[in-house]
């Protein structure tokens, strides 16, 4: 069937293009011609990659603007940071890891279903602010709180270290908004393109899925989806929660790739989820591979324009502004197409011509 | 007893300030029914216009505050029309992530041509503080002077919309802009006479943020912002008296939750209770209940 | 009434009882009976504003009644959530046309076989050989209904692409799929012209004859209910002004009067 | 029409891939030709006994701080004070005949941009890292020059994990100093018994001293009577928590974080009436400087700090003139810190002989040994010295707030 076909071109296409990438820049290390900067920023690459397609579950596929995704980045971070300093400081890297993104999977998805109850009920805007408002909650809550532990077992307080009133030995994990030290950093790109690859392969089977239609179906159209009986409430649940996991899986990452956490709001805050909205939406809302794509683009971008100094912000958000104008703006539209047309028509006529 | 009133005062004083920069957020959203993330930003224009005319040049206060208005306003309708305008046919995703972009050129406008360094605002109300309770509590100026403006803006603007013509024509625009359209409304005209008043209660919103915190730097106003933004939210987006009683409810709780609660946890606290409003009336405290029709 | 009385109450599919409804104190509908036996072909009329499309709203769970029950195949399904209903067995279009537009026809109308083709998520997403069965049988049985509307050619269009007399045929072929007991048709002709309503005369019969359904449509189109409803209810300022068959309720005084007017 | 994006979107990432690999070689070119012609020009070098070699090597010392966002001024202070130093080093000759050069990146105050930054650093043929100015990121950067083997000096990150590698050092006082010192002061002097404290929760630095603070405390016989937080989100309003403290009977409200919000809680405490005694730590500094505050507010203020822009000694008279030639700005001790942290590099350089064209590895070997050895006379302290653990053993001073002059309480 060409319906078959079309949809699994198109992920044939995008898994060749994370491949192509990884092979290119694996190249580009073993031959030792990348920079420090290109080096440090893979991992980093890799987990807004993972962001950007797991936002565009909420945002694309089931068409609710989320402004909070940067809470259940935090949460995994913090999940998959605790683990590692803890059970996970014995194990072996690669398994600490391993069950590291596990559980900080399992813990953002048990957030995102506990925050999705009360989320989803609203529509639109009010379900963006309230998305933000648990983003900030969470990101708060996280700096007050102090956890150790000592041969009793884990102590916590929302106090100050001291009231963890740890006994001999003992040791303070989380130091409220000196977050957490001494991580291992473990994390590295092919681990990270394969987080990628794993994020791709369940969000790509997951739309070309029975659920998958179903959430899309909602999105389109939600009374005539309730009309032919597709339960609005489960699946807008069930891509909440896989989005809150794979963010989930994204923070641990970024956990692992830094030494220290802490609970920041660049690093979780609101402008960090609205970032992540900003990859989306530049990539085509919906456009997985699109999303792919600009997560790159702007994460490279800004540390590209380092040359322009002071001017650096600032041209990255004119850069930003005329992306969207580009992107979206209706006569931009029309006027790339008509550009397009011109070319093929071009082209066409010059095979006419050869022919 | 006395200290309860303290912080309700405290409260009232912080509310109000997020009440009036709501009140610009609000009208923006309800007529253009975009939300417009560098509202936050014309606020910080607002407060280093005043500042410079008003502190550095040494001019009365008045001239400093009239500056900012002009300022902001021109500065809100040029970036409606390079920056908005061309999306708004577009998804209304573009034109927040586009406000984003220009919320950060703002910043990083400011903070090469202002400077890094924090400026203390010098208020420009001249008003003493009122003492109540044998002196156990005192209202400053500044916070009565909000209050007193966000009244007059709210009559103003309520007054405005439904007595002249092109409050009208915002309130047929922010219904419908294809019918607006039909009944021979201008549309992008009406939309950009919005965003001037918008910047310009932004620019005011600005003096009086600037004078009862007296700091200003590059990102004075994202944080405000945002705040007044759940606020707007809290009252019901597209309220005028919904944002200025939001405003100040969010205000009185933020204080309350730390002076009982924690202060470490205020800001948990403010968005928790804006969730279970919302839980409860799904369009804030005075928004219109939307019936979709089938 | 004498159609509805000859038969035993087996045969009756859908039995309503005094069903009221009233939005801030107007009554959108007031007592509204109706009986509908399987198989029948049933036309709802009325002038504009007569409550037809509250009443849909009503039988399929959008709205809840304040008063009156509404029985389907012997179950009560009154105040019912539609997904409920839906699964009960009714299905329905809609007067203004709520497609998936964003999907291609065929997975409109996969969308729709959602409750009868079932395979759990870890197969959709690990595509194990449930998953290819399950999808494949989807794929026929999609093809199969959209055969029936000549949209097989273009499955793979988005929906949206489709002109309007299309996308109605797809949003019936979508309720169909979900294999109801009863289909609602709200103004099935609605735009379309008179060489298209003449076909889709003939696609309603046959939706009716070759799937084992019943349908109760909404329609102004008089030709086209006089071609094809077997029974009529015309409804007038929410409640009932005349029921029975097509022919003696078309040419009822009162009808006539209220579709022309004073 | 999807593809067409995906198209050009993919060729603006390989064109900015390509200008990437493209700029980075072709920069290193340009920045080494730029400094040979540098070096070519100044007498200083010319002077350098005339070594080929020398005439085109420099030193690159680099730092990185918030250049933009709501912390761009402790960046740039680093910045400003660095290149003071740095300009006068080179116009005295240089280190051990070479000359520096000072580069500088922005890390936005974040974990993550700051590594980036650092990589750019070294990209640019970074051997000597001052940095990080923030704590926060200093903690994630350190583990990186740790790696590399980097010398590492940081101006103003004060958690005291950071110099835990034995590579990296500090200019400034670690939150344990500040924050036990404080105790310390207060109730050796006895200042006060009840004691109030408000901190910024969601900040590395501030909790830490608070942290600290509160552990002495207890040692000093003070009672804390209340400790209030606020939040990078709500730092305007302190109203609700001086209230609480006052009702709580505070002498003595302890303040330990930056000067800009301070100013505020000072400007609220008078608005109330409320008049107990504040006490800050370094992030005070600069309150007096603060362009339009009223400084009368800051009258009877106490603070911990190493660095006073109006001290009457030459070097920082110097130091302050020529910064505000410069930038327009009297400099706060972040940027003394800086300034402090060259002519350490300078100091440790010299007694250990270094020379550009060793390793960024076999530089900080060379340094490790001489740090505890050397001694320096900076804008920050008088015969710093640093101890093994990478520390500056300065003492910090006490100060109060007379007339709008910091004067010393010892």
């Amino acid at each position: 069937m060409k319906n078959k076909s079309k949809a699994f071109k198109q992920s044939f296409t995008t898994y060749a293009l994370v491949l192509a990438f990884y092979l290119v820049c694996e190249i580009w290390l073993k031959t030792g011609n990348m920079s420090s900067l290109m080096e440090g920023l893979l991992v980093p690459l890799c987990y807004y990659m993972i962001l950007a397609v797991s936002l565009n579950i909420v945002v694309g596929i089931s068409g609710e603007l989320s402004l909070g995704h940067a809470g259940f980045m935090c949460v995994g971070a913090f999940t998959g940071a605790i683990f590692a300093v803890t059970a996970g400081a014995e194990m072996p890297e690669y398994l600490e890891l391993f069950i590291a993104i596990i559980l900080g999977a399992a813990v953002s998805a048990v957030f995102g279903f506990l925050i999705g109850i009360p989320v989803l009920r609203l529509r639109g805007d009010y379900l963006a602010i309230v998305t933000l408002a648990f983003g900030e909650i969470i990101k708060n809550v996280i700096n007050t709180i102090y956890l150790g532990v000592d041969v009793e077992g884990m102590h916590i307080t929302m106090k100050d270290a001291l009231s963890l009133n740890l006994g001999e030995g003992g040791k303070t994990i989380i130091k409220g908004a000196q977050g957490i030290t001494g991580l291992p950093r473990n994390a590295n790109f092919t681990i990270g393109i394969i987080l990628v690859f794993i994020s791709l392969f369940i969000v790509l089977n997951l739309i070309n899925s029975r659920q998958g239609r179903a959430i899309m179906a909602i999105r389109d159209n939600r009374i005539a989806a309730e009309s032919i009986g597709l339960s609005v409430s489960k699946y807008k649940m069930m891509a909440f929660v896989i989005s809150a996991a794979l963010a989930g899986v994204a923070g641990v990452l970024y956990a692992h790739n830094l030494a220290t956490l802490q609970a920041t709001p660049k690093n979780f805050g609101y402008n960090m989820s609205i970032m992540i909205l900003v990859f989306v939406v530049l990539g085509g809302i919906g456009n997985i591979k699109g999303s792919l794509i600009a997560a790159v683009i702007l994460t490279i971008l800004p540390e590209k324009l380092r040359f322009l100094s002071d001017y650096r912000m600032l041209i990255y958000a004119v850069v930003l502004i005329a992306m969207m104008l580009f992107n979206s703006a209706p006569k931009a539209v029309a006027f790339r197409e008509r550009l397009v047309e011109s070319i093929s028509r071009k082209n066409k006529k010059e095979a006419k011509e050869e022919a | 007893m006395s200290s309860f009133i303290t912080y309700l005062i405290n409260g009232i004083s912080l509310g109000s300030v997020y009440a009036i920069i709501a009140l610009g957020y609000t009208m923006v959203y309800g007529i253009a029914k975009m939300l417009n993330f560098a509202h936050g930003d014309i606020i910080m224009v607002g407060g280093f216009t005043t500042y410079y005319i008003a502190s550095v040049m040494g001019m009365p206060s008045a001239v400093g505050v009239l500056g900012a208005v002009v300022v902001c306003t021109a500065l809100g309708v040029i970036i409606e029309r390079i920056a908005y305008k061309p999306l708004r046919e577009a998804s209304s995703l573009s034109v927040l992530i586009t406000a984003i972009g220009v919320s950060y050129f703002l910043q990083n406008a400011a903070l090469i041509v202002f400077g890094a360094d924090t400026k203390s605002f010098k208020s420009v109300i001249d008003i003493p503080s009122l003492s109540l309770m044998g002196g156990t509590v005192t209202v400053s100026g500044e916070t009565m002077v909000t209050i007193l403006s966000c009244i007059i803006i709210l009559i103003g603007l309520t007054a405005f919309i439904n007595k002249t013509k092109t409050g009208q024509a915002m309130l047929a625009v922010s219904e419908d802009k294809g019918a607006a359209t039909l009944m021979g409304i201008n549309v992008n005209r009406t939309i950009a006479v919005t965003f001037a008043i918008g910047s310009a209660l932004a620019a005011v919103a600005g003096v009086l943020l600037c004078s009862s915190y007296p700091t200003l730097s590059s990102t004075t106003g994202a944080m405000p912002g945002i705040k007044a933004f759940v606020a707007a939210v809290f009252g019901g987006i597209g309220s005028i008296p919904g944002a200025m009683i939001g405003g100040i409810v969010l205000g009185i709780i933020e204080n309350l939750s730390k002076a009982y609660i924690s202060s470490q946890l205020s800001d948990a606290i403010v968005f928790a209770v804006l969730i279970i409003v919302l839980l409860v009336k799904p369009t804030g405290l005075m928004g219109k209940k939307i019936q979709e029709k089938v | 009434m004498s159609g509805a009385d000859k038969n035993t109450s087996g045969n009756i599919l859908l039995d309503v009882e005094k069903l009221g409804i009233s939005f801030g104190g107007l009554k959108a509908v007031d007592n509204f009976n109706l009986k509908i036996e399987k198989g029948e072909l049933y036309g709802l009329i009325g002038p504009n504003g007569a409550g037809k499309t509250t009443i849909f709203n009503l039988l399929t769970g959008v709205y809840k009644p304040d008063t009156g029950r509404i029985i389907l195949d012997g179950a009560d399904i009154t105040g019912k959530p539609t997904i409920e209903i839906n699964k009960a067995g009714i299905a329905r279009t809609f007067q203004n046309i709520r497609l998936f537009s964003n999907l291609p026809v065929i997975d409109n109308v996969k969308a729709a076989l959602h409750n009868h083709y079932r395979y759990g998520l870890i197969h959709g997403i690990f595509r194990t050989p449930l998953y290819y069965r399950t999808e494949k049988a989807m794929d026929e049985k999609a093809m199969e209904i959209l055969k029936v509307f000549e949209l097989d050619g273009v499955a793979d269009y988005k929906a949206s692409q489709l002109p309007y007399g299309r996308q109605r045929k797809l949003e019936i072929a979508r309720a169909i799929a979900t294999e109801p007991k009863l289909l609602l048709l709200d103004e099935p002709a609605a735009g379309m012209n008179p060489q298209e309503t003449h076909e889709l005369m003939e696609t309603i019969k046959f939706v009716r004859d070759n799937f084992d359904t019943t349908i109760l449509l909404i329609e102004h189109d008089m030709k086209l209910v006089s071609g094809i409803c077997e029974k009529l209810t015309v409804l007038n300022f929410g409640r009932v002004l005349k029921q029975g068959e097509t022919y003696d309720v078309l040419h009822d005084a009162e009808v006539i009067k209220a579709y022309l007017g004073d | 029409m999807k593809k067409f994006m995906c198209l050009t979107m993919t060729a603006a990432i390989v064109a900015m891939s390509l200008a990437a690999c493209g700029s980075s070689t072709e920069s290193a070119d340009t920045e080494t030709t730029a400094a040979a012609a540098e070096g070519a020009d100044t007498e200083a070098s010319e002077a350098a006994e005339g070594d080929a070699a020398s005439s085109d090597a420099v030193f690159v010392i680099g730092g990185t701080g918030p250049l933009t966002g709501s912390t761009a001024i402790y960046g740039n202070a680093v910045k400003n004070g660095g290149q003071i130093a740095v300009d006068e080093i080179n116009a005295a000759g240089g280190i051990n005949g070479y000359q520096v050069k000072w580069i500088f990146e922005d890390d936005e105050a974040d974990t993550e941009k700051a590594v980036n930054a650092y990589n750019t650093l070294k990209d640019q043929g970074l051997q000597m890292f001052v940095g990080t100015t923030t704590s926060g990121s200093c903690l994630a950067v350190v583990p990186e020059t740790e790696n590399d083997n980097m010398f590492q000096i940081t101006p103003s990150g004060t958690t005291a994990e950071i110099t835990a590698a034995d590579n990296v050092y500090r200019m400034c006082f670690s939150d344990p100093a500040q924050g036990t010192k404080s105790a310390e002061y207060i109730g050796q002097n006895g200042l006060a018994t009840k004691i109030g404290v408000i901190y910024d929760s969601s900040d590395t630095y501030s909790s830490g001293i608070y942290e600290n603070f509160a552990a002495e405390a207890a040692n000093q016989g003070l009672e804390i009577v209340g400790a209030e937080a606020f939040t990078a989100d709500s730092k305007t309003d302190f109203r609700t928590q001086l209230q609480k403290l006052k009702d709580a009977g505070a002498e003595l409200v302890f303040l330990p974080f930056y000067y800009t919000e301070a100013s505020l809680v000072l400007q609220q405490a008078d608005e109330m009436g409320w008049a107990p005694m504040f006490f800050g730590c370094d992030g005070m500094d600069g309150i007096l400087t603060l362009e339009g505050f009223d400084t009368s507010l800051a009258e009877g203020l106490m603070l911990l700090t190493p660095f006073s822009a109006d001290a009457e000694d030459e070097l920082t008279q110097n130091f302050v003139a020529k910064y505000q030639e410069d930038y327009g700005e009297v400099p706060n001790q972040f940027a003394a810190d800086a300034y402090d942290c060259l002519y350490v590099i300078k100091a440790a350089a010299e007694e250990a002989g270094i020379t550009p064209d060793m390793s960024v590895s076999d530089m900080c070997e060379a340094l490790k040994p001489v740090m505890t050895q050397i001694e320096i006379d900076g804008l920050t302290g008088q015969g710093i010295k640093f101890t093994e653990d990478g520390e500056p053993n300065k003492a910090p001073k006490a100060v109060v707030i007379e007339n709008g002059a910091y004067k010393s309480m010892e």
